[in-house]
């Protein structure tokens, strides 16, 4: 990182090209619609996070003494919907993702603008719903809407927030397909397949999943939405409908979710640990394939969230088996990525100090999901906290930290600044011993029983609980950092220049924060990508 | 659209900014439209796979279902439908040889098709209503495929006396029974009405594109060069046309042959 | 018996060590490639870290590597999920000599009750060292009956019995968890197991005031129901004979063939129609919205018993069902012996 | 891509015709009694129907690859979420044995 202050910052860029709320509103720069969503979904954490201190609030005593159980059933429904839907969901692609895809691959803005607009809008009308439902009461039928309970049982605003989720689906269908089409008909001359980042291969991998995956959790929450509404019976035992139908219809999407929750992340840490290493990434391919692998192998897994619901023994069978065809792509990844930094130039800037946390624990998260793949195992820590554990694990200690280690990696191109580094630095590991502590304990409390969604438990479980808890505490401190000092970086951070970590990629060669067009001139890609070690190199900039 | 004069001095105005070349963004729209309809595939696939469940589950209930639906206007529906198809093949075809009234009448037969398809459902719709056999107990007056329904010929749709009438029926059949399966027929009307009712939402959305379709190209806006709107347009209509194709054996053509009516 | 801090579940059934095995197997494979990964990159980080004049290596990469640990995390995993396979057949399918015992989930509680008749709410006492079936049905919203000292679970579905099986080993009262979130009071839907010696279990049995067993009680419906009039042994009768229907093959006419389980039976009585006997009309009428879970289940286990009350053999089916008497015999004896089968599984410690 | 050989008028006419064929067969047939191939034979139909009219209305026959790929992959997937659901409806018993 360089330090003197020889940089300035560009004249003009796409944050100062245009005044005013309109030219806010109604842009159809993807680094600007970018900025939208980040501050959508900065909101959607932070609220659900509150939620989550709440729950943890709720358990340090085993009596259930805090709140009534009808509000606990709302709290971890409400913080599980708004971390899924409209926070982690989104977060990568559509922050990240959005400002960067066209950058690295030599675009002047995304192939479809007005449906990148149009999709932050849906995602707000879709948001709105779900705020609404919130407002009126909450929801309490846990994040995953099984019925009958949510269609004829509960006495919540479920309508609201089914159509919440549905609308908003369809903005991660409209970022998915833009990318798809961006990524196939705008790349820049000379950028093949071959060369095209990993972070746009992983994108591309999870856009693959919002398109043909989203839909059928849209048409599954419409029937819910009918039938709660209409009492037609396609679900509801009490008119004939099967239940377990539901489950399998909401899980051939949400199975595959959880890998638009992962891919991008993963994308986001072939970036930082090349970058932080100096050096190409090792086994290219096979990490850009393990995209593709992951992508097309995660459909094929659902009903392993049903081992115990009554499904066949055959079919348990056949699905077990193919989850662990799923795990062998990451594996690859893990992999390859420790080995890029054998030889390297390794130096831990605070994005690689995510990117390190997020290996660390995607592994652990990872491993644990296969003992919930393993059909003897599931029986036993099925919707126990084991389950809490694994997931929190994959998606807080994965793709939140990714995404903390992305926003810190692209800061600088994203606002010209750059954060600060030492409270960068100590929030990273505050983070990361707050959320071992806040979650490893669980995996304990899983493999003895306790089960999820209880307000109240017996008293043996307090102890680790207690502790839990606490590491919640620490947890929203490290949470709570980033949002303080990158606030406080847009005004008095360092400017950065075009590239201050001497990075190789398309978006590091033009100014940051980029023109509202990207790029004076279209690139012409004549390298691999990672060319780390051709140092002489002089990036592009103005 | 925002500032665009860096481009190239001599493009077509259809062109926009972030693409380098027509050529570039018909190849860009035509593959968004086909990933769109992708989209669309698995929205509808949702509903056909938990159809087929149900289909085995309560045989039974969906051929007492099916029969009670009047085939003849499912079947002119289906010609409709694939006149308006046609119809619309020739809107892109002259589009693409230029021909501008060509595809302006083109786009007003098939507007009109569309508009005859969704008449004959909505008349569909009414007897269906009329018959009681509304799924649900909010809309209309409750389901009630069994008799006592305050329909105004109440001979209509009583699936539970259907089921016991010779020849197609048994009269062993307990009428207990027969109720129970009359009553199971409202798991098959709410796949009817969730897919037609999908189905025609498609089908409204498309008479408003072609709508604006049709503006568009009164104005002459289409030509050889640049027709990716039309052939678009054309795309969404002939994939809700194959939909059809494939509700119309489902949901009509259940058991027909040992209930001819 | 409950410790502040407690590590490890008390074992306390016979699957639960093999549950355990497979578990610590698991957790060694967790450790030692979270442990291989950090400790890789913790050396790299200081072996390689960034130094004024020192150059990063650039390597493109090694398919033999790749080739490595594809195979290797494919075949752990193939081990792993066989492994897990056996112990989840063997969960799947209850002895043939298990007690049997029927439980009803409800928001917010649990209903149990023995054959002999013997009834309890959130509490359930079984015999250790004799298997015990339990067929589970809700009234209302899925439920799950969940014991962690016997490392089963199953989920409670409404309309449909599911069943779940265990032996208890050691006598003692364990945790009974509703683990699929069922409402406001989910929390709240918990009670005990309570695993008894042999002797004291009949000693229990005895001392409840059981109002005459299921089967009698069953027996008592199928008179006053009118089941009686059309499913007579005789041959003039219009409904198919019952007498050791349970778990024999039913042939229907549109040609399928079923086996008679508790959900058929179900089915039977409340659908009629949806599966009718190969060599019968549809005369059936339903009892749907007459008769309670309870009752049916009393129904059920009253049907279960025919045959073997009167000593009967279960090749007397007066009426045709197409497939050869002397067949019956054979698919049975196949059907136990495979249920019988996986009683010692896998690696048993 | 550039400018492709596209069907002609009377092509689109030999199209709309089959199609118009194939629904009257459809109807016809259903009242015939071919037992459990009743519905095989309308799907077959409803297929073939299909097919005709995403390869020559939608134009696929004359498209490129990633188009072919797209409209396959649509199908291979509704296939996936088709089967691998059934394949626990239709296996369903209480007791494994
Ligand atoms: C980002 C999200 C994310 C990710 C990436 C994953 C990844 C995986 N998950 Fe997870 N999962 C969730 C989010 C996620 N999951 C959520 C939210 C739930 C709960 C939903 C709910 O009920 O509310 C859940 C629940 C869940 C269940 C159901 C549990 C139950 O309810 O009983 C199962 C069961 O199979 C499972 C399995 C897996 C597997 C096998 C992977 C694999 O993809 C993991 C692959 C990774 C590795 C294996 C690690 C790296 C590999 C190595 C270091 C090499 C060594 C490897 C081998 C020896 C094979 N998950
Ligand atoms: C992206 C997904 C995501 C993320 C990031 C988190 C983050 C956290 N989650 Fe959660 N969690 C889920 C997804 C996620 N979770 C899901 C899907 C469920 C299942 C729901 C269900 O069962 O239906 C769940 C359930 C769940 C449970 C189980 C509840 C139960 O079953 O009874 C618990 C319990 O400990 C928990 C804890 C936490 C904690 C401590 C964090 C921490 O990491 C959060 C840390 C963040 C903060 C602490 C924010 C800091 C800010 C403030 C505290 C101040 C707020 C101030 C202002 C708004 C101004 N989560
Ligand atoms: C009007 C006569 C009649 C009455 C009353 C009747 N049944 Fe039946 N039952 C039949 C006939 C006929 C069949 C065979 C056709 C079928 O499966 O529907 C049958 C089939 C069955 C079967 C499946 C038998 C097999 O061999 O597979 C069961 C179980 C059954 N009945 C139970 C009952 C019970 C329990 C009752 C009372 C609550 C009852 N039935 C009342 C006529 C009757
Ligand atoms: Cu019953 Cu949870
Ligand atoms: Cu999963």
């Amino acid at each position: 990182m360089s330090s003197a202050n020889e940089n300035v910052m560009p004249e003009k860029h796409y944050l100062n090209d245009n005044y005013g709320i309109r030219s806010w509103l109604l842009t159809k720069d993807h680094k600007r619609i970018a900025v939208l969503y980040l501050l959508t979904i900065t909101f959607f954490f932070f609220l659900g996070g509150l939620f989550a201190s709440l729950i943890r609030l709720e358990l340090l005593t085993p009596q259930g003494d805090l709140f009534q159980s009808d509000t606990y059933n709302k709290l971890f429904t409400e913080h599980g919907v708004n971390m899924i839907f409209f926070f982690l969901i989104p977060s990568v692609p559509a922050v990240l993702g959005n400002f960067l895809v066209p950058l690295m691959v030599g675009a002047k803005d995304l192939a479809f603008p007005k449906i990148n607009l149009a999709s932050w809008y849906i995602f707000i009308v879709g948001a709105g719903f779900a705020l609404a439902a919130l407002v009126s009461g909450g929801v309490d039928t846990g994040w995953t809407f099984y019925t009958p309970l949510s269609s004829g049982f509960v006495r919540t605003p479920v309508i609201a927030m089914g159509v919440g989720i549905l609308i908003a689906g369809f903005a991660s269908i409209f970022t998915g397909l833009n990318f798809i089409v961006t990524v196939h008909r705008m790349r820049a001359p000379g950028l093949t397949w071959g060369r095209l980042p990993l972070f746009v291969w992983a994108n591309y991998a999870a856009s693959l999943i919002m398109v043909l995956g989203t839909p059928v959790i849209a048409i599954t929450l419409i029937l819910l939405v009918l039938e709660r509404g209409f009492h037609i019976g396609i679900f509801d035992p009490k008119l004939g409908g099967d239940p377990v139908l539901f489950q399998h219809m909401f899980w051939f999407y949400s199975h595959p979710a959880v890998y638009i929750m992962i891919l991008p992340g993963m994308g986001v840490i072939s970036e930082i640990i090349t970058c932080f290493s100096r050096k190409r990434v090792f086994g290219y391919g096979f990490i850009a394939f393990s995209s593709i692998a992951i992508a097309v192998f995660g459909f094929v897994v659902w009903a392993h969230h049903m081992f115990v619901a009554g499904i066949s023994v055959y079919s348990a069978l056949v699905f077990s088996l193919l989850s662990y065809a799923v795990a062998i792509p990451s594996a690859v990844k893990v992999f390859n990525w420790t080995a890029t930094m054998y030889k390297g130039s390794v130096e831990l800037a605070t994005p690689m100090l995510y990117a390190l946390g997020f290996i660390g624990l995607f592994t652990i998260g990872g491993l644990t999901g296969l003992f919930l793949a393993a059909l003897g195992l599931d029986v036993h820590i099925h919707d126990t906290y084991f389950v809490i554990a694994h997931f929190h694990y994959v998606m807080v200690g994965g793709m939140v930290m990714a995404y903390l280690g992305g926003l810190h990696f692209w800061w600088p191109k994203m606002t010209g600044r750059i954060y600060p580094e030492g409270p960068a630095k100590l929030a990273a590991l505050i983070t990361f011993i707050g959320f071992n502590l806040t979650f490893f304990p669980q995996f304990i409390l899983g493999y003895l029983g306790m089960p999820r969604r209880y307000h109240a438990y017996p008293p043996e479980f307090q102890v680790l609980n207690v502790l839990s808890s606490a590491g919640a505490s620490v947890l929203a401190v490290g949470f709570i950092l980033p949002l303080i000092y990158f606030l406080w970086s847009l005004r008095y951070g360092e400017v950065a220049g075009a590239n201050p970590w001497d990075a190789k990629g398309l978006e590091w060669q033009t100014t940051s924060p980029p023109p509202t067009h990207n790029f004076e001139k279209t690139p012409v890609v004549t390298e691999e990508p990672y060319h780390y070690g051709t140092e002489q190199e002089v990036p592009v900039v103005h | 659209m925002s500032t665009s004069q860096t481009t190239t001095t001599d493009h077509h105005p259809a062109l926009v900014h972030q693409f380098d070349s027509m050529e570039q963004q018909k190849e860009a729209s035509t593959l968004g439209m086909w990933v769109f309809l992708l989209t669309e595939i698995m929205m509808f696939g949702g509903l056909f796979a938990s159809y087929l469940i149900y289909r085995i589950k309560y045989y039974d209930a969906f051929v007492a279902g099916s029969t009670s639906i009047d085939i003849k206007w499912g079947f002119a529906n289906t010609l409709v439908l694939i006149g308006s198809s046609w119809t619309m093949a020739m809107a892109v075809w002259s589009a693409q040889n230029g021909r501008r009234k060509g595809q302006v009448y083109f786009i007003i037969a098939t507007m009109i098709l569309g508009a005859a398809f969704l008449g004959v459902k909505a008349k569909e719709y009414y007897e269906k209503y009329d018959e009681c056999h509304i799924p649900g107990h909010v809309i209309g007056k409750g389901f009630n495929a069994w008799g006592g329904c305050s329909a105004t010929d109440k001979s209509l749709g009583n699936i539970a006396e259907d089921i016991r009438i010779p020849p197609h029926g048994d009269p062993n059949i307990p009428e207990a029974s027969a109720e129970l399966t009359a009553k199971q027929t409202e798991i098959f009307f709410s796949f009817y009405f969730a897919m037609t009712g999908l189905h025609a939402t498609h089908m409204l959305i498309g008479l408003g594109v072609l709508t604006w379709l049709l503006m568009r190209a009164k104005r002459g806006d289409f030509g050889p060069e640049y027709y990716s709107p039309v052939e678009n347009v054309g795309l969404y209509w002939h994939f809700v046309d194959i939909v059809w194709i494939f509700l119309f054996p489902l949901l009509y053509l259940i058991s027909r042959h040992a209930h001819a009516h | 018996m409950q410790s502040n801090l407690p590590l490890f579940p008390q074992q306390a059934s016979t699957v639960a060590a093999q549950v355990d095995w497979l578990y610590l197997f698991l957790v060694a494979i967790t450790a030692f490639f979270s442990l291989l990964v950090a400790a890789l990159i913790l050396f790299f980080i200081v072996k390689y870290r960034k130094t004024p004049g020192r150059e990063a290596e650039q390597i493109h990469g090694s398919t033999l590597l790749e080739i490595v640990w594809t195979v290797i995390p494919l075949g752990l995993s193939m081990a792993i999920f066989v492994w897990a396979a056996i112990i989840y057949f063997h969960l799947q399918r209850p002895p043939a000599n298990a007690l049997e015992v029927y439980g009803v989930a409800k928001q917010w509680m649990w209903k149990f009750e023995q054959s002999g008749g013997q009834r309890e709410i959130n509490a359930l006492h079984v015999p250790v060292g004799r298997p015990v079936k339990i067929t589970l049905i809700s009234q209302d919203v899925i439920h799950s009956f969940f014991v962690p000292a016997f490392r089963v679970k199953q989920d409670v579905l409404p309309n449909r019995y599911t069943i779940v099986w265990f032996q208890a080993t050691e006598p003692g009262a364990y945790h009974l968890f509703c683990t699929q979130y069922c409402g406001t009071k989910h929390s709240a839907m918990i009670g005990e197991v309570v695993a008894m010696k042999p002797e004291d279990f009949e000693a229990w049995l005895t001392s409840g005031k059981a109002e005459g067993s299921l089967a009698a009680q069953g027996e008592k419906e199928f008179q006053q129901l009118g089941c009686v009039t059309c499913h007579r042994a005789d041959s003039g009768a219009r409904g198919p004979n019952l007498m050791g229907l349970y778990g024999r093959p039913v042939r229907l006419t549109d040609g399928r063939t079923v086996v008679a389980d508790d959900n058929y039976i179900r089915e039977s009585i409340l659908v009629p129609n949806a599966k009718v006997v190969s060599g019968f009309q549809p005369i059936m009428p339903t009892f749907q919205g007459m008769i309670s879970e309870e009752e049916l289940i009393q129904l059920t286990d009253y049907i279960k018993h025919m045959g073997e009350q009167q000593g009967e053999p279960l090749n007397n089916r007066s009426t045709p069902t197409q497939i050869r008497d002397s067949e019956v015999t054979h698919i049975q004896e196949r059907m136990k012996q495979e249920s019988k089968e996986p009683q010692k599984p896998g690696k048993k410690k | 891509m550039s400018e492709h050989a596209h069907p002609s008028r009377l092509l689109y006419v030999v199209i709309f015709l089959a199609l118009v064929i194939g629904t009257v067969l459809t109807w016809w047939i259903a009242f015939k009694n071919l037992g459990i191939w009743n519905p095989v034979v309308a799907l077959t139909i409803a297929c073939i129907k299909a097919t005709l009219v995403i390869l020559y209305f939608m134009h696929v026959r004359y498209s490129n690859k990633l188009t072919i790929v797209t409209v396959c992959a649509g199908f291979f997937w509704l296939l996936i979420l088709i089967t691998l659901s059934l394949s626990d409806y239709l296996t369903r018993v209480l007791n494994v044995g």
